[in-house]
């Protein structure tokens, strides 16, 4: 008898892989499985577990959103060994995926609302799917703010698609980086110096953040400077996990998981037990 | 002792001369047996220990270390620093009872062919003899 | 328990205290069975009164100092974890100005576990030579009249004697047992890579089973590792859970470093360690 | 005993067998190789439930198409002579294993398992279990429960899956249970408020001043359960394995980048009791503690949880007041 066991992973294909900045590619996957990939369904924030067989597993956020592109997108950035194998793989090479898990933004909640996207570096990636969700119903929500921060210009990981934000009603992009080039006409600046700068309001706003975790430390303490309540600011998390399945007791922030509980969490559920970076 | 089995024995050979001995064997068209699977290394000094128990654990019979001999190491003193460490290596290996004989350590320079392809026979004469490990 | 000496301890580490010449000191405290003693970390005075010492502080208070470089401490030390400090300001890792020592002698310490206190000397104290420790700035106690008189390397040359099938087999056996726990390591003042080659994911040296082969290989290069490091102290295989004699290994690499070398670890801060020089004429059995 | 010789035939016995001073489940063949007179066992039974090392699926190729192929568990097995605290702390591992997904090699094992445990005559200097929520003849974990007394065992069948072990003519005994042994107290009633309340306490870091940092205390335990994954390949076949781990060692939460999230002695050390006496209750409504004691006699530096427990009390008494 072959048991539904959670630890095994769902068979995939590398349909595409693009080079977005010199150390991130866009993977786009397809399910082997016809009935896997009906029931895959998911919501902005979830994440998946990628398995480069012979390396491990790791989690990722899923930039795409549902039904909107063939098959399932990842915004990987080669930093460690299962990244490594990861950007290796070449098309048409089998990875696994275990997902979605975790809880998603609860975007339907934020209607009505003015938007503040603060993203850094990698940390773009699960509010790729937030930014076009937002786009796809432009009128459900007030203004939409997103500050991007990177290192260099080379490594803002969704440039190809900052004409669309831009160019988008009632839509804001502020860009900055740590160091900048020749060609670079934008700020450089670190992301919580620029949250201050920008100074969005809190009246009647959510602000989403997610980067590396120190730009994430001083982010929040800016907005609450700014007025910014913790119930009004969201942020997503990223934890070693192993499972996935609130079971490897590895990814927990205080008694949250980031796995289960998680990865989205108001600064509310998650303050008291913040570790100082 | 056992006809049927043929040692599996890993070389780290250094770069400036006990690999280019093996090459000179190999233009020379000198032959010697086929056990052996060359691993280049910038010098013996490099060779860390844990390299070699890493062969064994993965299924290596025997191993060995050769590097230039001592006064010509590329580096100065390379082969000297490896000479004290597989010297107490060997020794730790035998009181395992993993036994000395499977780290053979040899200084062989670029011009000898000959000199590589004795001791590479040897060895795996020797290994053949010692039969395989117990428990690989 | 000299109660003398225990005074001795506690004065001196109040005054360091009270003048703040020292952040903290590191010292023994009475564990929570009663009976034998535990480290113990004073920053306050009115905890200068929890310091003891006696034939149960068998801990190798040392490895305590890498996570207290930043401030100045002051550490309680026996003769056998001098050569501790030897060799970690020998090896860049710890500087003497940020340490203040307060050396013991020592009658030497007995064997000891949780609510068990035994009644004869550990194996390193019957053979051990130092009377005092080879670095303090103060000295409590007296320093014995007698010397321990066994052999040392005794068991080592017995594991010598026996076959070479019947070593492996001895030693397959006790690597079995290993739960890689790491609490070798942990308490090993020369264990202090900031990334152990046992965790090194890339490359992946080891593997994270928990099974012969690996925990072979984790024990041989523990042990290779303090090839002309070990100090002696024995501290692994006390914590050991599993009871490997861990000793066995290291003393038969420092008995073979003394053969070879001529060399014994932490006996003095600035003498070349035996695997980080050479002597160009030495041949160590290598046919050239 | 001659019941367990006929047990033995038909299933796998795992049993305290005495190895170099050490008190090891083992399978056992006879009956005489079973250790009787004992506290208890070095490791809990978990590592039966939860093993050290075990492979999760493994990858064959067939025809080129990879396949994942599950590993099964093949035995039907009887635990004997665990301890009521083992069995409870294996009750505990039950809440984050079975909870939907239900670790599946956990489950079967669970499954197949028949707990046949042996009360205490005689409590240890480190244990504490009536301090939380269990007994030294506690049976509400096993399936059937031994109690030792002059002239054989008192033979208590809890289960059906008990029932099914016991041959019928060894029925229950009438004979009244002798009165288990008396245990020390420890505080345990505000614990984990406590806990919540001084997770910012320098507390943490001055009890990781002397903590080693291995990883004794959480595999000796029978209720620690974290686990680390790894891919295996050798020459095209893969393995995927699952081994323990603990949270007390560095680089436990360490992500690729570097990045730690508790990255000091202190954060680690608090992770421990935290998960056990504030997460776990808040999770499945009992501390993940059995009172066994093991990590109070193993730990080379003594960090002993009962004095964790009390300090905690003592400085949620003092905030109080």
């Amino acid at each position: 008898m072959v048991l539904e066991n959670p630890f095994i992973p769902y068979l995939a294909t590398l349909k595409s892989a693009v080079q977005l900045t010199p150390d991130v590619k866009l993977l786009r996957i397809q399910l082997e499985s016809p009935a896997v990939k009906a029931s895959f369904d998911y919501k902005p924030g979830q994440f998946a577990l990628l398995s480069a067989f012979g390396e491990g597993e790791a989690p990722f956020g899923i930039v795409s959103l549902p039904r909107r592109s063939d098959g399932l997108e990842f915004a990987v950035r080669r930093i460690g060994t299962v990244t490594r194998a990861l950007h290796e793989l070449e098309l048409g090479d089998v990875l696994g995926v275990r997902g979605p898990f975790g809880n998603y933004f609860p975007l339907e909640d934020y209607t009505g609302k003015n938007i503040v996207i603060i993203g850094g570096g990698i940390g773009m990636a699960p509010l790729r799917p937030v930014i076009n969700k937002i786009l796809e119903q432009r009128d459900d929500y007030g203004n939409l703010l997103i500050i991007n921060g990177a290192r260099t210009p080379q490594d803002l990981v969704f440039a190809p698609e900052f004409k669309i934000w831009m160019e988008a009603p009632r839509t804001k992009l502020q860009l900055t980086v740590d160091r900048g080039d020749e060609s670079w006409g934008e700020r450089v600046a670190l992301v919580p110096d620029v949250v201050k700068e920008v100074a969005p309001s809190p009246d009647n706003a959510i602000a989403i953040t997610c980067g590396p975790p120190i730009m994430i430390h001083y982010t929040l303490a800016v907005l609450r400077e700014l007025g910014f309540k913790d119930n009004q600011i969201v942020t997503t998390l990223e934890a070693k996990m192993k499972c996935g399945l609130g079971k490897c007791a590895r990814c927990n922030v205080g008694d949250k998981y980031v796995c289960q509980d998680g990865p989205v969490f108001t600064l509310e559920q998650i303050s008291q037990f913040l570790e100082q970076p | 002792m056992n006809s049927g089995y043929s040692p599996k024995i890993i070389g780290f050979l250094c770069n400036w001369c006990s690999y280019a001995g093996a090459d000179m064997a190999g233009t020379s068209r000198m032959s010697y047996e086929p056990n052996i699977r060359i691993i280049r290394v910038p010098c013996s000094g490099r060779v860390d220990p844990i390299l070699l128990l890493k062969c064994f654990q993965q299924g290596a019979d025997g191993v060995l270390v050769s590097g230039c001999h001592p006064g010509d190491c590329h580096y100065n003193e390379g082969n000297y620093h490896a000479r004290r460490k597989f010297a107490l290596l060997r020794d730790f290996l035998d009181y395992l009872g993993i036994g000395k004989e499977r780290l053979r350590v040899e200084w062989c320079s670029a011009s000898e062919g000959q000199r590589f392809v004795d001791k590479v026979s040897s060895f795996t004469k020797e290994m053949a003899e010692l039969g395989p490990r117990s428990e690989s | 328990m000299d109660s003398e000496l225990i005074q001795q301890i506690r004065n001196q580490a109040r005054d360091l205290l009270e003048s703040g010449t020292v952040k903290g000191v590191i010292g023994y405290e009475r564990a929570s069975d009663g009976l034998t003693a535990r480290p113990a970390f004073v920053y306050e005075l009115a905890a200068v009164e929890r310091l003891i010492f006696d034939e149960t502080c068998t801990h190798n208070l040392v490895i305590y100092l890498r996570d207290k470089k930043a401030e100045k401490m002051a550490i309680v030390v026996k003769p056998c974890d001098s050569r501790a400090i030897n060799l970690l300001l020998n090896e860049k890792q710890i500087k003497r100005e940020t340490l203040f020592i307060i050396g013991v002698t020592c009658p030497g310490v007995v064997e000891t576990s949780w609510n068990y206190k035994g009644q004869t000397l550990q194996a390193r104290c019957q053979t051990c030579q130092l009377s005092k420790p080879l670095v303090y700035d103060f000295l409590v106690g007296h320093e014995p009249v007698e010397w321990p008189k066994a052999v040392p390397y005794l068991n080592v040359q017995e594991m010598e004697n026996k076959s070479i099938a019947a070593r492996r087999d001895f030693w397959l056996g006790q690597f079995e047992r290993c739960i890689r726990c790491y609490a070798c390591r942990q308490v090993c003042p020369g264990c202090y890579c900031p990334e152990c080659f046992v965790e090194q994911l890339d490359p992946l040296w080891v593997g994270i089973r928990i099974a012969p082969k690996e925990n072979e290989l984790w024990q041989i290069m523990r042990a290779f590792h303090l090839a002309g490091r070990c100090i002696g102290c024995d501290e692994c295989e006390r914590v050991c859970p599993v009871d490997i004699p861990l000793s066995l290994l290291n003393q038969k690499l420092e008995k073979k470093v003394k053969e070879l070398f001529d060399f014994q670890a932490g006996l003095s801060p600035e003498e070349q360690p035996p695997l980080a020089t050479f002597k160009k004429e030495e041949k160590l059995g290598f046919e050239e | 005993m001659r019941w367990l010789d006929q047990l033995l035939q038909e299933r796998i016995l795992l049993a305290p067998v005495r190895v170099e001073g050490l008190i090891l489940f083992q399978p056992v063949s006879k009956v005489e190789e079973v250790a009787l007179d004992f506290g208890n066992t070095t490791f809990s039974p978990k590592e039966w439930f939860l093993p050290p090392t075990e492979t999760l699926f493994s990858m064959q190729r067939n025809d080129g198409q990879p396949q994942l192929v599950p590993s099964m568990v093949e035995k039907d097995v009887v635990i004997f002579g665990l301890r009521s605290c083992d069995a409870k702390g294996i009750a505990l591992m039950d809440g984050p294993f079975l909870r939907e997904p239900a670790d599946t090699l956990y489950q079967e094992r669970r499954t197949r398992t028949s707990l046949i445990g042996l009360s205490c005559r005689q409590a240890q200097p480190e244990c504490f279990c009536t301090s939380v929520g269990s007994a030294p003849n506690d049976s509400s974990h096993v399936d059937i429960l031994l109690t030792e007394i002059e002239d054989g065992y008192i033979v208590q069948v809890i289960t059906d899956k008990g029932k099914a072990l016991l041959p019928q003519a060894l029925v229950e005994s009438e004979e009244a249970l002798p009165p288990p042994p008396e245990l020390q107290a420890v505080p345990t009633k505000q614990v984990t408020q406590a806990v919540r309340e001084f997770f910012n306490n320098p507390y943490w870091g001055r009890l990781a001043d002397r903590c080693l940092h291995c990883n004794i205390c959480a595999y000796v335990c029978p209720t620690c359960y974290c686990f680390d994954v790894r891919d295996y390949s050798n020459k095209g076949s893969l393995e995927r394995v699952r081994s323990w781990d603990s949270c007390q060692s560095a680089g436990f939460t360490r992500i690729a980048g570097g990045y730690e999230r508790r990255a000091t002695k202190g954060a680690r050390l608090r992770q421990r009791f935290s998960h056990k006496l504030l997460y776990f209750p808040e999770e499945f409504h009992d501390i993940a503690c059995v009172g066994c004691g093991r990590c109070v006699k193993s730990c080379p530096v003594n960090i002993d949880i009962r004095e964790v427990m009390s300090d905690l009390e003592q400085l949620e008494a003092k905030s109080g007041s």
